[in-house]
């Protein structure tokens, strides 16, 4: 590896503007806001972004992006999740940008200007896993038509074009024989049914009756879509790692300040030596995560098709230390920390889901053991 | 003189017959929800007819409270009466007639520290379901440190003026009555100055809000106290004090105490909820086969299962003990091992029911919004860092700072 | 269950007898001078404890025993425990004692007495599995001949018999075709080696050459020695976790105590609630252990052929618990607690080798799924 | 002036003939062992010849201090050239020429609290390995209380008598001399009366005593005072004191940040012992098979490999952050979760080792004691509380008590 895990002069100078524009456009009173509108994202928010360049992050100048790669991702990834901003950012910017690296220009100009919203169709069952893909995409002719289940789809209903992974060959389980499309979502035959979950994000079940598809449609190669989204989904998951990381950091934060600032029985509460250790434990667990979303960009930007065991760390990490830091935050705030008025829970409830999404602490411990050989 | 025979098989043929007899079939056949219990008071609204039949029945022979002595309402039980009586409520399918914090907490805080004739006025009209009682001790200020009570009476002579505000007051919105931890004594050391003061709900100056928490609508309530007057004596000259003034904080403890064990059960055996008395192997059959092919996934769960079953068998040994001459402060461990475990148990349900789990209304019906609920068990009712502290300080006597 | 998890006055008053014994016969210094003296068990104590009558706590009185049951068993082994004395009580008066039950009474009479040690050779890999047992023994007319190697078989060097699985039909990992013999240990064709391990117990490596055995030897029934040793695997499961629940007491008294004492920054260090609340959580876990300890002792006494999940909820409980609680010990101690010249060392010790003998945590565990449904 | 160029290609050229032409080829084909350490110093039995002979030829151009200035018997390379010289020591198998605490430690202390004339005196005898050094910090009772140093010197004009008893001094019985923490003034603040003191440890009076501990002997030992007798100043006029007279305490924390940063390395990476560079995978190979089918230790062992590597790469990171300007307190967090990670992959390589790993000395060689041997990470060089006290306080900046 080449790059030092300390950022450049560049990434803190994005770190710092991304943070100024987002506690100016999206607080978590903005995030408030939007759940108790029943919106899932803000749409004017994911124009600023595509104007501020975020859409384009991982994209080609010829395209309209700025090319800045998958560190500079992770940091802008883990400043929206400080805040809880809500956007298509991973599903699109991410992991749609990463896999349509090689489809025209026009297409991906699309992502850069913030016009594609792009969602990931994948998983069938409660857990995430690529190789169990079953849905099947028969052929018939030369075009294929796709018939199953998709669920747990982020960013599904707001997608106005659709990655979906299909069976055009093998069964079940087997890695091989999976073909990747690139539909739009409004093609007949795909239902998208909005699912309410404790995050207040976009989730989405989508159901594919005959949905035509064509050879153009293909990503990648047909039977080896695997292949094709193996790096879009690594992606995915070093951004998710680094938005957890951001949750991390926003709940501690609030924590530390409370610690500060909260007194009972006559001293303030931070001076516990109890809350210290524990606090002080966060504190460590925290900064090693964020090594390992730094290193998971590195090795991204460096050695994409070699990342496997990197993004794996990256997530696993991610995924246990933002739980700490959440069920740290509303202990050490007592009741309020309960209460729906005051802004931990949304914390919580987004660890929750970023803990699940894109491969759960299990499967990615389980891609590091394979990858250390036991 | 109890309604019921002291022999204790002649009593088991009764009370299975007062059972069999008085409880609607209907009732029995409800399924057991939030519209089984009956509550009681004022204004609330029995789901059913039935509901308040088999209270008012329940209520005359004093089996509301079972082991309250009968002048107050009670059915003088002995403790093996009342195992019987359980056993038999539990063969029946019968609904238990009346709940409330009257009987839960004001009633045992009367017994122990009221007077006769206070006794006579307020417990009665708990067994009989008549009035509605909610616990005002929380305050926002004070969190862990209940003795900061910040809410005032001042006294004009023959009644307090009372000012403040209560938290977590459980159905305030729902309740005739509140039993509160007020200051009588701004001078007096922190614990000295405090008095277990009744109020009515319906004076001028007392009003609610419900508070939503993460996991969603709740029972608790904000209660505010604006320029309240409460007499210092009613008419038949009963104090509107429980136990002496400025000694409010002697009933308070005696009742945490008892609300620890309450909770901490929380944590032992097969929960309710989302599980609904199923067994773990019964909710995992449920899911995905593949699921227990994780080693995490498996190996959380069957140290969360081991765990539980011993904490069951904690709780019974401690039972045991209670009954042969208390626990004291351990109780504390209750409270602490069990909230705990629940909150791990909720983790682990929602880690093996992944992306199904976190919907609000899913697959899995109310599995998130409980998840949610558990983090409030560690903090409600005495803090997990509120229980270490008791047994480090009281039960290992380690020496304080 | 009929008997309550509280023990009763005969069990309180079996407890004080025990602890006034042991405190006077069987100090931690006793154990101290024992290492020192490469002794790994004291004759003299062993020889004490039988004229107790423990050696036939679980024995009938026609054989000399005063049939106390398990639970009894449990708190004799839960004092050793407390004050580290060694003796071969779990494998004599408990394992063999149980799997001899049937046995004609001068067998047992050996055992009551204390002439009798017996040992249990059982596994022959790192880890204990009964069903993996792959030893031979050859049928050679109405006898068999042993061969094979056993490891880890506590007190095989004391012993003056021993009681070994052995297959005599089927194949390694069957349930089935497994025979339990009880030959003189002294038999041709068996070498007993001392392999020196950190609770400086006596455990060896046993060698079997072709060593004779007959029908008389056998113990049960033939082909069905897995059913011969259960109980008695599972009463020596139970005593061992009352011993490991004694180590966990034995070390986190001697921690409490010293919280009391010990000054530093000019407090006493019991004073620094970060330590308060380690200490309180430690005590919550002994606890809970201590009921599924109890609880184990009642199934085996009411319903022994049904003490599979109580007995594996007791040792994983016990060997989560002494790992804590020693550990605890040593960090809560600082350096006093690293040296030789003070006991704890020897708690973290006889906790490691309690937590591999007869199943680890995972063993333990995996009963406890099976049992559960999953 | 250095012996080498300033630039730095020829610089790697230069060095690497050096240590092709300078090491001994037996020295470089020995496998790394505690006998192939050079410590140096009066008493030192060199393993062979060799060894001793690269020791020399290393000091001679000071590559035995790479950074440390060549008046006082370094090489006075830039942190590029010592890059360089790592580089090429690791392709060349050579083994380190010298290792001591007196490079370590007293050198570091001495280059940025001692004058001019006490570097010209004390350096080169540290880099030449004449004289090898101990270091005198903890007593018995004081544990983490660093400060709390009794043992005492009183002034008697031109000499101190020193009275009192370290502890953890790691090979004092073959130091040469001890920099130790004496209390000079008993009646300033805790703090303030503490000066750094440099005592040849041939002076009457100054015994040591070997410490065992639970993983059998180790290189601690306890170190008496028995009014020993310590000149202020030598012949030539230089103080046996290093910084200003009472303000040791200064020096010993500059120390002890710098050697929180080297413990903190054993979490990381693939640790030596029984390991001894092999990964968790490779040394899983070489056991039972089924073993990995358990999944409490498949959860644990993924769980381990998972932190070790992001211990490493926090490692890395915080290199690099010191390297540009400082960590600051944060490296308490290095010790804390290294220490514990350690501690935390001994306790697994003891679960999936089983009954064969509880042996002294068995198929696992010297597993048994590296085992125990970690308990003492979290303790040495400031215990794990400690640490957690110094992130809360000075990093996270929580309020005291």
């Amino acid at each position: 590896m080449v790059a030092s895990l300390v950022p450049t002069e560049d990434e803190v100078m994005l770190r710092d503007a991304a943070r100024g524009f987002l506690s100016e456009s999206s607080p978590v009173t903005a995030f408030r806001a939007n759940r108790d509108a029943g919106r899932t994202h803000d749409p004017a928010l994911w124009k600023e972004m595509a104007q501020m360049g975020w859409t384009g992050v991982l994209l080609p100048e010829e395209a309209g992006g700025s090319d800045m790669g998958h560190r500079a991702a992770g940091i802008l990834a883990e400043e929206m999740g400080e805040v809880l901003a809500a956007s298509p950012f991973i599903s699109t910017a991410v992991m749609a940008a990463t896999a349509l690296k090689g489809a025209a220009n026009d297409r991906l100009a699309g992502i850069a200007s913030g016009d594609a919203i792009y969602a990931l169709a994948l998983d069938e069952g409660s857990k995430h896993n690529p190789a169990r893909t079953g849905m099947q995409a028969e052929k018939s002719g030369n075009a294929f038509r796709l018939t199953g289940r998709k669920v747990f789809v982020a960013d599904g209903s707001a997608a106005n074009r659709v990655l979906v992974l299909a069976r055009t060959a093998g069964t079940e389980g087997e890695a091989q024989g999976l073909t990747l499309f690139d539909i739009d979502a409004a093609r007949a035959g795909l239902t998208r049914s909005a699912k309410r979950t404790v995050d207040e994000r976009d989730h989405a079940q989508l159901d594919f009756d005959a949905v035509e598809a064509t050879g153009d449609d293909v990503v990648g190669e047909v039977d080896n879509g695997l292949a094709a989204v193996a790096t879009a989904l690594n992606a995915g998951r070093a951004a998710l790692s680094a938005e957890l990381l951001g949750v991390s950091a926003g709940a501690f934060g609030m924590t530390t300040a409370y610690l500060k600032e909260r007194k009972q029985f006559g001293r303030t509460i931070g001076s516990f030596q109890a809350l210290q250790h524990r606090a002080a434990h966060l504190f460590a667990e925290i900064e090693i995560t964020a090594s390992a979303i730094a290193n998971a960009g590195r090795v991204l930007d460096e050695d994409p098709d070699n990342a496997d065991i990197a993004v794996s760390i990256a997530k696993a990490r991610a995924t246990k230390t933002a739980k700490l830091a959440v069920s740290e935050g509303v202990q050490m705030h007592g009741g309020i920390g309960m209460t729906d008025e005051f802004d931990m829970g949304f914390f919580m409830k987004r660890a929750r889901v970023g803990a699940e999404w894109l491969g759960d602490y299990g499967f990615h411990a389980a891609r590091v053991a394979a990858a250390r050989g036991f | 003189m109890s309604f019921f025979s002291d022999d204790l098989d002649q009593f088991r043929v009764e009370v299975a017959g007062f059972i069999a007899e008085k409880c609607p079939q209907k009732l029995k056949d409800m399924p057991a929800s939030d519209r089984t219990i009956c509550w009681g008071g004022k204004r609330f609204n029995f789901s059913c007819d039935e509901q308040r039949i088999w209270m008012e029945e329940a209520a005359k022979v004093g089996l509301t409270a079972p082991r309250w002595p009968v002048e107050y309402g009670g059915a003088g039980l002995s403790r093996a009466q009342e195992k019987v009586f359980r056993e038999e409520m539990a063969k029946s399918d019968a609904p238990s007639p009346l709940e409330s914090f009257g009987l839960w907490m004001l009633g045992p805080a009367l017994l122990a520290f009221g007077t006769h004739e206070q006794k006579l006025k307020y417990l009665p009209d708990i067994t009989n379901g008549r009035i509605r009682w909610c616990q005002g001790y929380s305050e926002p200020g004070a969190g862990s440190d209940l003795a900061n009570v910040q809410t005032k009476a001042d006294d004009k002579g023959d009644h307090w003026i009372v000012n403040g505000q209560k938290i977590w007051t459980s159905y305030a919105d729902k309740a005739d009555w509140i039993f509160a931890l007020i200051r009588t004594d701004r001078d007096a050391p922190k614990h000295k100055g405090i008095s277990f003061m009744l109020i009515d709900m319906e004076a001028d100056g007392v009003s609610t809000k419900p508070i939503k928490l993460i996991s969603g609508s709740s029972p608790f309530c904000e209660t505010f106290f604006d320029d309240v007057t409460v007499p210092k004596t009613d008419d038949e000259g009963n104090s509107r004090i429980v136990g002496e003034l400025n000694r409010g904080w002697d009933v308070a403890k005696h009742l945490l105490t008892h609300e620890r064990e309450m909770i901490g059960g929380g944590g032992s055996g097969a929960a309710g909820g989302i599980l609904g008395g199923r067994s773990l192997g019964a909710f995992i059959d449920t899911l995905d086969d593949t699921l227990m092919e994780d080693p995490v996934i498996r190996a959380e769960t069957m140290e969360l299962e081991i765990d539980t079953l011993a904490m069951g068998m904690t709780m019974e040994r401690y039972k045991d003990m209670a009954k042969q001459g208390g626990v004291g402060h351990a109780s504390a461990m209750l409270k602490y091992s069990g909230t705990e475990l629940n909150k791990r148990r909720y983790e682990i349900l929602m880690s093996i029911t992944g992306s199904e789990g976190v919907e609000w209304d899913g697959e899995h019906g109310t599995l998130a919004p409980e998840w949610l609920r558990t983090k409030a068990n560690s903090i409600e009712g005495g803090t997990s860092e509120v229980m270490l502290d008791i047994l480090s300080k009281r039960v290992l006597e380690l020496p304080s700072a």
